[in-house]
């Protein structure tokens, strides 16, 4: 990805981020990123619903799954590719958790336009946003939004 | 059997005792994270340049770290060895899944400056065919702190 | 109930709020856990000139602040309560930068805790501001007490 | 990402960049993390042992300033940029050759470049591109050659 394009995007324009299996590894590198941006000190996962089968079959699931930030943060991600910096100043993201995710699952960040507002110097963009599965079936879902300033006055 | 007890200990012309292992979506995968390097092909099968999980081509100088550590138990010796020069020849792309063996030798060892420098000649093969994948030569300087003043 | 575990957070419970500096650790951490190699997070070295949090952290601050008011079940040390919670819904409204240096302040409550196709829900709601008064997350997130469903509460 | 390309499109003296990146303490863990994890390759995560690129005292006792980055983050970088330009080219058959010719320190800003210096004819024409890595004030750090055949479409 280069340079943001937001520019290029108005209404009904698709978006789309970097496709990406899910690993055990990943699962435990988020881990301990969460575990240590929280603790202030390098700090390493332990056993979860995350990182270990035996421990989410005890807890009703069929095996461990994705935490949902994750793959959270591979929609963010694709803002951030769109987006740049304006996505950090000034944006909304809310997504929501609807179908787990497992290891093996290739999956692929997508989004549309629904709305831009123009006003004044400024735009924001409205945008519908999945995390797909390899058969096209959404398992994280939300939507987005993002100020940007006009070209004119960028 | 070890060639030398430490990497200091290294000549010319010492044949380094291969190493065998299976390339596995982990190694690549944690190699992977250590630099910053998100291209899929290195994290999965099925992607737009291949569709075979590959390795990537730097994993080559981990081949030279499991080589010392086989073959020089006892570590780098009385100082810290500093990489110098890394020169990978790619013949193809190196599979995950299969199992490889990394061999080597000694081809130089010399003095420059007061500081004593070792270059290692290594092949990275699949066990099963001996296709060979990567060749790749290694230049380390066994001491920093140059003895010319010491 | 605040000091008790997680699952005892009752509608209306008002967090003791936390306060930190964000340090170039947490965020970039965070990031790596992630796979965002954006410089943005990693160096001031950026469109913004100052290295930032990844907005998405803000649930590391949810963490830092149920470790600080659920006593029985301090996650980041490795404590854990009776279930594993599933999230489901992470909304994040990103008003300004959190900057590394930034001390911040994160206060919440508890908006709501309520049944729904058996399952358990808590809501909290959760602001962060910077310790000289200004707003810069608001969020709100919903997570599963437990994944196994309760039948009786169907 | 760009996977194949079919045709000489780069010219003597087209330049490639890759990101400027902070070589941060932490990026020097990740990877020395990284080489002891992939190095013994069990399948478990291993912490590094403290060393010279880890460790301000053993950096220190080994005569240097403070911890400097292993060169094979820069390699990596540099092996990253021709990775996304020059995909399976580069991978399955490329060569890539650097010097580490000055430490890299903890919170210099490095930057990735590349620039075609021949593209040598032949059936399969190659690409010869000098490669470096350079600090904020334009000193050199992480410098080599790379040779990538051109792919047939």
């Amino acid at each position: 990805m280069g340079a943001p394009d937001w520019q290029s995007l108005d209404k009904g324009s698709k978006l789309q981020g970097q496709t990406r299996v899910m690993t055990a590894e990943r699962l435990r590198w988020y881990g301990d990123g969460l575990l240590t941006s929280s603790a202030g000190a390098p700090t390493e996962v332990g056993i979860n619903i995350h990182t270990d089968d035996a421990y989410a079959q005890a807890e009703g699931l069929p095996a461990a799954i994705a935490d949902g930030m994750l793959g959270a943060n591979w929609l963010a991600e694709m803002l951030l590719d769109y987006f740049g910096e304006h996505y950090i100043t000034n944006s909304r993201l809310r997504v929501k958790f609807i179908k787990p995710v497992f290891v093996g699952q290739h999956m692929s960040p997508r989004g549309v336009v629904s709305d831009v507002t123009r006003e004044g110097d400024r735009s924001t963009f409205q945008i519908e946003m999945a995390l797909t599965d390899e058969e096209g079936t959404p398992r994280t879902v939300g939507e987005a939004s993002v100020t940007v300033p006009n070209p004119a006055t960028a | 059997m070890p060639v030398g007890r430490y990497v200091s200990d290294l000549e010319e012309g010492d044949v380094l005792n291969p190493v065998s292992y299976e390339m596995t979506p982990f190694i690549a995968r944690e190699y992977c994270h250590g630099v910053d390097e998100v291209a899929e092909v290195f994290h999965a099968p099925g992607t737009e340049m291949s569709d075979a999980h590959l390795a990537p081509s730097t994993l080559i100088h981990i081949d030279k770290i499991r080589l010392l550590k086989a073959n020089c138990p006892d570590g780098a010796g009385p100082d810290a060895r500093i990489h110098y020069e890394y020169h990978a020849t790619h013949h193809a792309p190196v599979p995950v899944g299969e199992r490889l063996v990394a061999s080597g030798s000694v081809s130089r060892r010399y003095e420059k400056r007061g500081r004593a420098y070792v270059e290692l000649e290594i092949e990275l093969r699949v066990e099963s065919t001996d296709q060979l994948l990567t060749s790749y030569r290694d230049t380390s300087v066994l001491s920093f702190a140059s003895k010319e003043t010491a | 109930m605040l000091d008790g575990y997680i699952s005892d957070l009752e509608k209306g419970d008002v967090f003791r709020p936390i306060e930190f500096e964000v340090t170039s650790l947490m965020a970039t951490q965070y990031a790596h856990g992630v796979e965002q190699t954006h410089e943005l997070f990693h160096s001031a070295n950026n469109p913004l000139s100052r290295q930032v949090r990844p907005i998405t952290a803000v649930h590391a601050d949810k963490m830092k602040l149920l470790d600080a008011n659920c006593l029985k079940e301090q996650r980041i040390t490795g404590g854990r309560g009776p279930d594993w919670r599933i999230h489901f819904e992470h909304d994040a409204e990103s008003i300004e930068p959190v900057f590394v240096g930034d001390t911040i302040r994160v206060s919440g409550r508890i908006a709501d805790r309520y049944w729904k196709r058996g399952r358990e829900y808590l809501l909290y709601e959760i602001e962060v501001h910077h310790a000289d008064g200004r707003l810069l997350i608001r969020y709100r997130d919903r997570t599963l007490l437990r994944y196994r469903k309760n039948e009786e509460m169907e | 990402m760009t996977s194949t390309r079919s045709t000489v499109d780069l010219a003597v003296g087209d330049v490639l960049s890759g990101p400027a990146r902070l070589m941060s303490r932490e990026r020097m863990r990740w990877y020395c993390d990284a080489l002891e994890t992939t190095a013994l390759g069990t399948g478990q995560f291993v912490i590094a042992e403290p060393t010279i690129h880890s460790d301000d005292d053993f950096a220190i006792a080994n005569g240097l300033p403070g911890i400097i980055a292993d060169g094979m983050i820069s390699t990596n970088w540099i092996s990253g940029m021709l990775v996304e330009r020059f995909g399976l080219g580069y991978v399955g058959g490329g060569e890539l050759q650097t010097k580490f010719i000055r430490p890299i320190y903890e919170d210099e800003v490095i930057e990735t470049k590349g620039e075609i210096r021949a593209v040598e004819d032949g059936e399969r024409p190659v690409y010869v591109i000098d490669v470096w890595c350079e600090t904020a004030d334009g000193q050199k750090c992480t410098v080599g050659q790379a040779r990538i055949p051109v792919l047939a479409g």
